[in-house]
């Protein structure tokens, strides 16, 4: 058992996999010989060699048209996107190949990839570099959409990630690559996909987040604690398809509903789930649904990130004023 | 040799004069890199041979087969075109013109090599295995069809372009398992202007991928002629920015195709890296059966394509070689007409698939509200 | 005054946009001399020439980039994707460049473009020619999307999205293209975008959709009033800013909601306008709202696509099921 | 010539030995396009001019001033650094060793054609009139530095690559409307490795649109040296699949650099079309303040480059031309930071943006949700 930051535990999910699943390869830009930008493929290549841990050239589109082309003869690529932003030129190759070759060609061939990727904002880094676009993935059918809030998820899920006999999009919120320390033991075991994670349980009102979000949703939840309101709080964790029952029950218990995204509001994941509560359980909600979620604008360079960003605070008060409904 | 280029004013007007540096007024530079372009064909147009042809030009047995195959490629292709006029079959890209290309890159290929196509190569799918009835089914809106028998080469490909990296991954697969094989991905002329066609070459030239690109220049993207593409004298050149090497082939000489092929092959088996070929050959027919070609291309190119078509000048060549004759072209037509017609029959007596067909290959494990949306699609199922 | 179908009320437009504004020029693949594959564009090359329609090579990504380009030199480009499916390599142009330019320069350089494909399936055409992905873009803040579902409003939309100096996704129902004819003045007269338009009044159920879905819908309608069920029939027309008022106005007046769409269901537009109504219309509903839409999975190849696409069969049940509760 | 790919043994290991046809045997092949990729330099790494060096070359107040802005893009580099380490800048992305290219590159254009940067082109931008301080406005992370100055060149650009086709957008604008007017876009060597860059490109020579592409090959893409980017002998030879000149240049020496765009430029202003010029110059920092190059770059690889770095060899050229010494130099020095300090200065002092700047910018006419979400971004503005 060790403690370890969310880029360990991503770093040490790669290598048991790698150690135990001769078909898993990792490319992407800089991943090898620097070991990824942020250092999530620290020492791999040393590791496992050029051939499994491969940098590759500058081209998104090429690396995931690539992916494609390995899975197809089944290896089982782990292909990193050096930030989200950078994910449009590989959108053709996910969405018109990757999602689909199995449906395509009625399962003959398929496409286990990984493709991983920091997520989110809050890091001061440059434009283009905080972006936050897992409803794009989710609105892909075919793929799955995966983005832990903790170190433990992290090694959990991606090793369910890169098992998987479909694609995963697997979203790193790089705020948390070093945030926290959390034990993991490192025993290649799993974590189930398709699922909530329930993070604290609560009466009074249902708080759904994921990534880096679930931080200020859980201290927000503490806080409120405090005044006497217990949150139940969820991490979405897959992002698609999601976890509509778990949601449902939870609602069905507390009656009401926060969701907390960093993606802009309009057409986000928390439209879906807000909308499946509106269909499948309009008639426990005691008031309306809230989204406390990224502006529908850009998100500004460092100066103001954080005036974009949802904070405690406004959680604080969305809680507070479905309350008071 | 062919060039379908002949007919755009726009693109010899436009094509930078030498290729050279803008001269600094009497200053004497130094060459760097120095590159040429190469054409091959062998038999031409009226089916005379080169002296120097290669072995192949006189192994009968095999020219037989790939004349066999052409034909039959010909064949099902009218068939195909006249069962979409009839309604029997969706939107179709006839591949008439292009035989020698797809029947001759075929035949260069080893059975367990992979072939990423794009939509209309149907002589190398028909020669790999992929049954008539398979690419009937297909165009006729089935995705059965894409589960073909060529079991590890590439469905069809519609987003242009998109191919070219799967075959570069394909041949890193093979080439980390450090086994003899190669991957051989088609593209447009029209194709090599998206960006995918180049990411794919150049990653193969970077990692020295046992990987053949085959540029099938047909003159045409849909109303786009060649000229309008691109300034390049030619497409083959564009391997010079992937450095990797670049040859042009008379793609409707069979014998030109397959040798230059079988030899970008082998030495991509050798583990010298990837080769493109650009294969000179033209679209006869219209761009699909949705299009109408009369709108924007001269007749009087397509007349004189049809004077360097494939077949002719391989039949001259088998019949002076003496291995051929009207009795047997009788025959053969006769044979290929028989088994199209079969493929059809099993094409038009194939069931309509379920709704659940829709869902059921989406997943290796599916969510469960997949599976009610499954329920709910069953419910609204169309009568047909 | 003359009966045209929709892909004739969108060549005029052009048209008369081209006539009386210099600055306006078509780009795209096949719009020149073949006048697009839908026959769109005819004629405009022959009329405004060669620079101003020109035909492009086959690239995607260069076409909106070049479009960002002109646009900041002050022309105003209509480009065309040939098919919505072929719109991926161009995401990063118009998701990087052209929602953001303005943005990015603080007005400076500013980029009004129109991005016109054909939308949607049910033309019995070959894999990637029928995606609706209206909700990809509609999630990008500094876009407009809009989608007419008739030649008037095709008419009178296009020349607003021409006009408005800011880039807007021209979604045109390709199986509406030819489907009725419809008098129009081509006198150059624009219609309002960000605004929903009011098809049929009602009063028992409300119904949003929009493109080629709005033709089921409105039979829906038509064949339901016969059972004696008044429905408010809404097009959504400009899918994103979602005139959100509008339809929560109906909202408060039927007290029920259905919304139709072709896209897929996960994270599809259909879902904000369903969190929209649950966070601020929730009190209006009598019951739960209800989503009639495609599956979340790939539209399939034409023997099956007519199972995906929603029928009128299930509109109407989605309605009656919601005036049952 | 300087190569930065010297040092990288996958390069020249994977490289087709003579790009030329996998020569089918005993059959001679006819040659159907020849290019050649040239190269210039004038004034060497000790700074030695060639005999046959242009007019420029004693064109000393043209030198004097290019030698200025490459001695204050130096200088301001080395603040932009210190800010950033002593965290009152953002991550930056250093110029440190690329001044001859930018400064060449922007003293060889017209102050009304287009600068297309990538984003550490800070020598060109403050030629053309960028104010440092909204260099370091932008790279302290608040978007007024992008309302900068030269008011019809693009912004930074961080997306690789997506420069391309707006530089060939704008060129074609200016086509369109017959003006004599140019658009130069930069991209990087691992840029080149982009789609979008051979798109860009391509669409350039098939329209001879007045566009200049100049590739900075600095030896590396944060990590990945040339060598592993692509299998090319040079990046200039990437035109070659455009159709386009493509030419070398020492992108050391501002004399060559400044030289080969102005030819380019003229070429393009006379309506002949674009070109392609690779600059070969080092990064002789790290990619940018977050990066740390010992990781993966041999140090003694970054001494060897340091020896042929652009400034000393013009400072002796022009030492030699006797129109510079010590104490010119030390002036200069000073000049350079007093008004490095004024730029700082008012980059610190100018105060936070407001909230609604994140809403006002978006829209020429904004939706009223977004005035809405304005509202709550002003209630829950952070205190700074
Ligand atoms: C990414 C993409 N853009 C546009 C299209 C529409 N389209 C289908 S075929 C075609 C022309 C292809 O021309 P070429 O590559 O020369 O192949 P050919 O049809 O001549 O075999 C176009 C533009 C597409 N299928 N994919
Ligand atoms: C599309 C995209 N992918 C990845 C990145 C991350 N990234 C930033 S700079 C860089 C390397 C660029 O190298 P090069 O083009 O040689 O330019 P240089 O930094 O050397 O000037 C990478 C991979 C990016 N900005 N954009
Ligand atoms: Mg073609
Ligand atoms: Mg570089």
């Amino acid at each position: 058992m060790a403690k370890v930051t969310m880029i360990e535990a991503i770093n040490r999910a790669h290598a048991w996999e790698m150690r135990h699943d001769p078909a898993v390869v990792v490319l992407g830009e800089d991943v090898g010989v620097n070991g990824g930008v942020f250092r999530a493929t620290a020492g791999l290549q040393e590791q496992f060699g050029k051939d499994r841990v491969q940098d590759t050239p500058l081209a998104e589109g090429m690396i995931a048209g690539m992916a494609v082309g390995m899975a197809t003869q089944g290896l089982r690529p782990i292909a990193e996107i050096q930030f989200m932003g950078f994910i449009y030129p590989a959108l053709d190759q996910i969405a018109n190949h990757m999602a689909r070759m199995r449906n395509r060609t009625r399962g003959r061939l398929t496409c286990p990839v990984v493709m991983r990727m920091p997520h989110g904002g809050g890091i001061h880094a440059p434009e283009h570099h905080s972006e936050s676009l897992e409803a794009l993935l989710a609105h892909h059918a075919g793929l799955r959409v995966v983005c832990p809030s903790s170190p433990a998820r992290a090694y959990g899920l991606l090793l369910a990630a890169i098992r998987e006999p479909d694609p995963v999009i697997f979203l790193e919120p790089a705020r948390l690559y070093r945030l926290v320390k959390q034990e993991i033991a490192d025993d290649g075991q799993a974590l189930p996909l398709d699922v909530c994670y329930r993070l604290r349980e609560g009466s009074d009102v249902t708080l759904v987040s994921w990534g880096a979000m679930v931080t200020e949703t859980l201290r927000a939840a503490e806080n409120l604690e405090r005044d006497g309101v217990s949150c139940e709080v969820l991490d979405l964790a897959t992002l698609s398809p999601i976890d509509h029952e778990t949601i449902l029950e939870s609602v069905a218990k507390t009656g009401r509903l926060v969701i907390v995204h960093e993606a802009p509001r309009n057409c986000g994941i928390g439209a879906e789930i807000a909308a499946t509560v509106a269909e499948r359980g309009l008639y426990d909600l005691h008031a309306p649904v809230k989204r406390v979620t990224g502006y529908d604008t850009i998100i500004p360079l460092s100066r103001l990130e954080h005036d974009y960003i949802p904070t405690t605070a406004r959680i604080m008060d969305a809680v507070r004023e479905t309350l008071a409904q | 040799m062919y060039n379908p280029r002949g007919s755009c004013p726009g693109a010899t007007r436009r094509m930078p004069a030498r290729h050279e540096l803008i001269a600094p007024r009497g200053i004497e530079l130094k060459t760097v890199a120095e590159f040429a372009i190469k054409y091959c064909q062998f038999l031409d147009a009226e089916g005379n041979l080169a002296a120097d042809a290669p072995a192949l030009a006189s192994d009968t047995s095999e020219l037989l087969k790939m004349y066999r195959f052409m034909t039959l490629a010909r064949a099902f292709d009218s068939k195909a075109v006249n069962l979409q006029r009839t309604g029997q079959l969706g939107t179709y890209a006839s591949c008439l013109g292009h035989e020698a290309t797809h029947v001759g890159v075929a035949a260069a290929m080893q059975p367990d090599d992979v072939l990423a196509p794009v939509y209309r190569e149907f002589g190398s799918q028909i020669w790999r295995g992929v049954k008539m009835s398979s690419i009937l089914l297909y165009w006729g809106g089935d995705e059965r069809g894409s589960d073909f028998e060529a079991r590890e080469d590439f469905p069809w490909c519609v987003p242009i372009a998109s191919q070219v990296p799967h075959g570069a991954g394909v041949a890193m697969a093979m080439k980390i398992r450090g086994e003899k094989r190669c991957s051989v991905t088609y593209i447009g002329d029209g194709g090599t202007s998206e960006g995918a066609f180049y990411e794919g070459i150049n990653l193969a030239g970077a990692r020295a991928l046992p990987a053949v690109f085959v540029v099938v220049n047909n003159g045409w993207a849909i109303s786009i002629p060649i000229g309008q593409q691109t300034a390049t004298k030619t497409l083959a050149q564009k391997a010079i920015a992937a450095g990797i090497p670049g040859v042009q082939v008379d793609g409707n000489d069979v014998i030109a195709v397959r040798h230059v092929v079988g030899e970008a092959l082998a030495r991509a088996r050798r583990g010298d890296g990837p080769t493109v070929v650009e294969a000179l050959t033209y679209r006869l027919s219209d761009h699909t059966t949705a299009d109408d070609a009369s709108r924007y291309r001269d007749p009087a190119e397509v007349k004189e394509a049809w004077n360097k078509e494939p077949l002719p000048r391989l039949r001259a060549h088998l019949t002076k070689m003496r291995v051929w004759d009207a009795a047997r072209e009788e025959a053969l037509k006769n044979e290929c007409a028989r088994e199209i017609e079969a493929a059809v029959d099993e094409y038009l007596s194939t069931p309509l698939p379920s709704t659940d067909a829709m869902f059921d290959h989406l997943f290796a494990n599916p969510p469960q509200s997949l599976l009610e949306q499954r329920e709910i699609a069953r419910r609204y199922k169309r009568k047909h």
